[in-house]
């Protein structure tokens, strides 16, 4: 099943299930979206549950947000995570404070669905990784999957979770395929998942560059380096445990991430096992990550700026043949 | 137009009334430190509040704004718990997280004051969406401010509510200043319900220190709202009594619009109001007392009360 | 009205076509892997571009838009630049960096495309204000789209500009749809241009596809910004020949309504026009030739010219 | 002088200098501001430079944005921090990217001069350390003064750089006073400043974290521990030479942030430092930071939100204490 199918049929069970699902947004009605993620849901659903947008950014996301303090539970689909800084108030200052504001009385079971990443020569406001934004702030939950099976059952937990869920998706994954299983089942927020076992070094991603890094150890492997690769799935709530229980094994750590590398999700990463796992540590961490620039239209440009598969191997390699500290 | 009975005439009193003493206590409070940060009195409007909730019923919602004191005690919140919210204390209705600028409840369905203006009229709308969807009847107020105003929030809001035909009048309490800018500074229009039209909603512009009047004008648009023919807005003319917080001596707002609009204070039309709808001084003395037994209560309560735990609030965000 | 010469409407007649030619060289090259990303073609709607900036001096400023490349090419953009630009080369005017949809240059005064709906409009203001501080009589022109009025962006941009009489003119591209959302469900009104009267501004409606009109249009607006009187509103009504982008191929668009506007094509109404103002085959068969000579010229360029160096990229972004 | 003075100094000295500096904001003209940072400028430099605006916040941002594109040098005031949310859109994707986008021929030389941080009972959105959202986008240069010396010569500098530089003030500074050189100066962004020398352990911090680090310094220093107190004063760019060379002789770090440590700057340099002075480093890098919540109305809550002196006092000597590693 593709990324998007599973999304589709994550979206079609919960509206199934529970009356109080929506989904909201710019053309994902008729038109099923920009990627035909809700493709179906107004013909089975009805106009009532499947809401078209005028683009206002601000104005639907805070309808979201209304929506869910009164009971529902809307799936705002943003077409762009460049778009949601449209709405930041409502995100920051809003969704994710009104449980902690309200005294734990209120709460807001919303999630946005959006997406972000390069590949498509969309340029620099419609390329940009921004999840460290939304990682940064108490309230919010951030889930980023990387496969078809991942994103079905954590966005079937994040519909169901009573707190503001930011689930972003990546360009690049909607026409991936994979396994997904038959029956009706949930992925946990909050839980890491190895999707390679190895012993010589761990490698932790997220979203598109979990793809990457697979690819990447697969090389590796050729070469004798035996790689484990950690996919988070969810950012925040980290499943910081997994990495740390992995490097203590390896005592070597790498993290690839596609977002700028100056105050991202992987500098958090890497500032928590240099504490917590001192020790273990037999080489510096590194961070794989995207250049110091707004992405560039030109295709060639594009890729330079963000780790490439042959990107991480390399690091891997600088790392593992890095002397060892005893 | 709705005829109002002397009876709904003397609730409107005690409810502005009430308003009127919880801010003057919350002030005297301030001064000797016992509430902190900002607070925005409601001094001189509470004939909006007043007058468009008590055209409301129970299960109806509000949204309120920064400046919501006046929005939840016309609502129904409890005087003592929303003076315990001030002085932070753990009865307070959040627990001393809130604060003035984030009362909110569930139990009288008010949606929450906003530290950020015009940041809860998305809010409205979603409330408003969801009644739609379930098929109810109630309505949500919003209130909003002419500062609001010049916000994009109040135009998508406004602008969704109107092709959605969504349940909301939108109460717009113009008090003709944003801390110290004048309206006429930011609008070249008379009246901003003007821009009702560019959505395609009714608009009307009301004196919004005549509780009867609001009240009155609320029956048409709640009879839309709840009949799914969308929102409305009402623009009352305000004026507030002083600073735009405690902490602001408001020395820029002209002295004769100043006393203008003190000599129409809120209180006062509703005493000419009274006396025209025959309610004896025995009645409103009643009235009167009752208010202040309140209010000491109030004060009592908060003085009273609790911190908030500093151990359960470490518990709680432990990480 | 002023009356508009034959040299004007031939020289219009040039620019429309231009746009044409160069948005159909630029979907052929999309269709051969020459070009990659967002492509939003002004087919059918080149009447509103080459009115307006005809009417406009070179000193003059514009603000652009996600269908920016008719705006572009009527400010003078040479076509190769852009052309090379879309390509990605390091020859286009952001050096393959921006792409189509952030097309800008100095040299032209156009300030920008963008890829944010409604996200120029502030720039547009911004610039105003600086002509206004020095006292200039430029004017900046903000394009902008019917999907763009629903964001808050353009509600706020509009305000400001009226409350700050700065010389900015909006022209509103109403092409009755975003993507595949029509505008009737997005805005409960006849005319977007209704919205002027919410900020005491002038606004009106006309048919988009109608260069000359369209120019004649722009005149009073052009002396009121001018003479510091502020801005102006002007909507034009117009329709896409086919998809939002070049990948989508459109068929929610009513085949009757896309029937009529592809008969009201913009430069079926400019040959009008010039055979009105007695303009001979002649000198239109010229323009036609020059326009080809044009694009083959452009797309040659575009073909030849480098990619923008990755070591020189790479330098630039080191850290 | 104090902190607001000289902010006010280096606004009225750069407005002299250059008529294309301007101030626009909400309330600054005739009121002066919340904090009084703007009062007199009215009366100096006329309504056509001095400019109230409605509550229009991504508005009168994009009109920065565009003055700054045609030469002007706007310095805008936003209120707080929590409200430049408002202005995501303007700031991340327009003024940040304009130069690049334009293939380096635009230029966007605006300042953005704003607020944030706790002490004042204002609550979860008047009250937020928010530096790491702008920190991670590329274009965007990110100033945080800690005097009225470092605030005076920083933010002429940053009217005078032509790439658009968020200018952070804090609430908890304003009143503060400090020595301030009679003679016009300026203070390059990107270099941090040694406030206080030290040798047993390096305490990085910034803005009002820089005044509570030193006093934990001075406490500490009776107990016989020497500390180095570092003062960012810009974190992007971040003057990191002056960390590594300052961790290479202590062989210890300790940073010190306000703002929430998820994904905050701290997490940043602790992944640079360990990266780069890796065999220095003889204990565990500690970051003392804000609490992983919404910032409480309540006095007592609030304060324990944020790193107090205690904590950095208590943070400090732990690590010191810590076991060293040879
Ligand atoms: C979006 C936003 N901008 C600015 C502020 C700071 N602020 C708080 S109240 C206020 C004035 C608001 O005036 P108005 O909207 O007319 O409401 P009023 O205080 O008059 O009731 C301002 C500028 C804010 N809280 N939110
Ligand atoms: C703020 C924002 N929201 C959504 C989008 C995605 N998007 C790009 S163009 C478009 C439709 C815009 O329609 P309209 O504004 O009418 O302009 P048109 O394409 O018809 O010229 C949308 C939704 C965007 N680029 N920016
Ligand atoms: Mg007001
Ligand atoms: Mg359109």
């Amino acid at each position: 099943m593709k990324y998007r199918e599973a999304l589709r049929a994550a979206l079609d069970e919960e509206m199934d299930r529970d009356p109080a699902v929506f989904v909201v947004g710019e053309g994902i009605g008729e038109r099923g979206g920009s990627y035909k993620v809700t493709e179906g849901l107004l013909a089975k659903f009805g106009p009532n549950r499947v809401i078209d947008t005028p683009l206002s950014e601000a104005g639907f996301v805070g309808l979201g947000v209304g929506a869910a303090i009164v009971g529902q539970r809307p799936v705002v689909e943003m077409l762009f995570i460049d778009f949601l800084l449209l709405a930041g108030d409502q995100v920051i200052n809003q969704a994710a404070k009104y449980r902690f504001m309200s005294g734990g009385e209120g709460r807001v079971p919303l999630v946005i669905r959006t997406q972000g990443g390069t590949g498509n020569s969309l340029a620099g406001q419609h390329s940009q990784s921004l999840e460290a934004l939304y990682y940064h702030i108490p309230g919010l939950k951030v889930v980023m999957p990387s496969t078809p099976k991942d994103a079905k059952g954590l966005l079937k937990s994040a519909i169901r979770d009573d707190d503001p869920v930011i689930f972003i998706e990546h360009k690049q994954l909607y026409m991936t395929d994979g396994e997904v299983p038959e029956e009706d089942y949930l992925i946990p927020l909050g839980e890491a998942e190895v999707k390679r076992a190895g012993s010589d070094v761990t490698l932790v991603a997220w979203s598109h560059m979990t793809l990457k890094s697979l690819q990447a150890a697969e090389e590796l492997a050729a070469e004798g380096v035996n790689v484990e690769v950690i996919d988070l799935r969810t950012i925040s709530p980290m499943d910081i445990g997994c990495v740390l229980d992995s490097v203590r094994r390896t005592g070597r750590l790498v993290i690839a991430q596609e977002a700028v590398k100056r105050g991202g999700v992987g500098s958090d990463i890497a500032a928590m096992v240099a504490e917590q796992a001192w020790d273990s540590l037999r080489a510096p961490i590194l961070r794989i990550a995207g250049k110091n620039t707004v992405i560039p239209f030109n295709l060639a440009l594009e890729k330079a700026a963000v780790p490439q598969v042959a990107d991480i191997v390399a690091g891997v390699r600088s790392v593992v043949g890095a002397p060892a500290r005893t | 137009m709705t005829s109002v009975t002397p009876e709904t005439v003397l609730a409107m009193y005690e409810t502005a009334l009430t308003i009127r003493r919880f801010e003057q206590r919350a002030i005297e409070q301030y001064r000797v430190g016992n509430i902190r940060g900002y607070l925005h009195p409601y001094l001189g409007e509470e004939g909006i509040a007043t007058g468009s909730i008590a055209a409301l019923e129970p299960s109806d919602y509000i949204v309120s704004t920064h400046r919501g004191h006046g929005h939840a005690i016309a609502k129904g919140h409890e005087p003592r718990r929303m003076m315990a919210e001030l002085f932070g204390k753990e009865t307070g209705y959040c627990h001393g997280r809130g604060g003035s600028m984030h009362v909110a409840s569930r139990s009288v369905r008010n949606l929450g004051a906003n530290g950020i203006v015009a940041g809860g009229l998305g809010i409205a709308d979603g409330a408003a969406l969801s009644i739609k969807q379930r098929g109810g009847s109630e309505v949500v107020v919003a209130f909003c401010s002419d500062g609001s105003s010049a916000n994009g929030m109040w135009h998508e809001s406004l602008n969704l509510a109107a092709i959605w035909d969504l349940p909301v009048i939108f109460v717009l309490e113009n008090n003709q200043y944003a801390v110290s800018t004048p309206i006429r500074d930011s609008a070249r229009i008379e009246h901003l319900s003007d821009r009702a039209a560019g959505y395609g909603m009714p608009g009307v512009t009301v004196d919004g220190n005549d509780a009867v009047l609001v009240y009155e004008t609320m029956q048409e648009p709640l009879r839309r709202a709840r009949a799914g023919e969308g929102p409305s807005l009402i623009e009352c003319m305000t004026f507030r009594h002083g600073g735009h917080h405690v902490n602001d001596p408001g020395t820029y707002l002209p002295a004769d619009q100043l006393a203008y609009w003190k000599g129409h204070d809120p209180l006062i039309v509703l005493r000419d109001r009274l006396a025209a709808s025959g309610v004896g001084e025995a009645a409103i003395a009643e009235v009167d007392e009752r208010v202040e037994r309140v209010m000491d209560e109030a004060v009592e309560f908060a003085t009273a009360s609790p911190n908030p735990s500093l151990e359960e609030f470490l518990a709680e965000v432990a990480s």
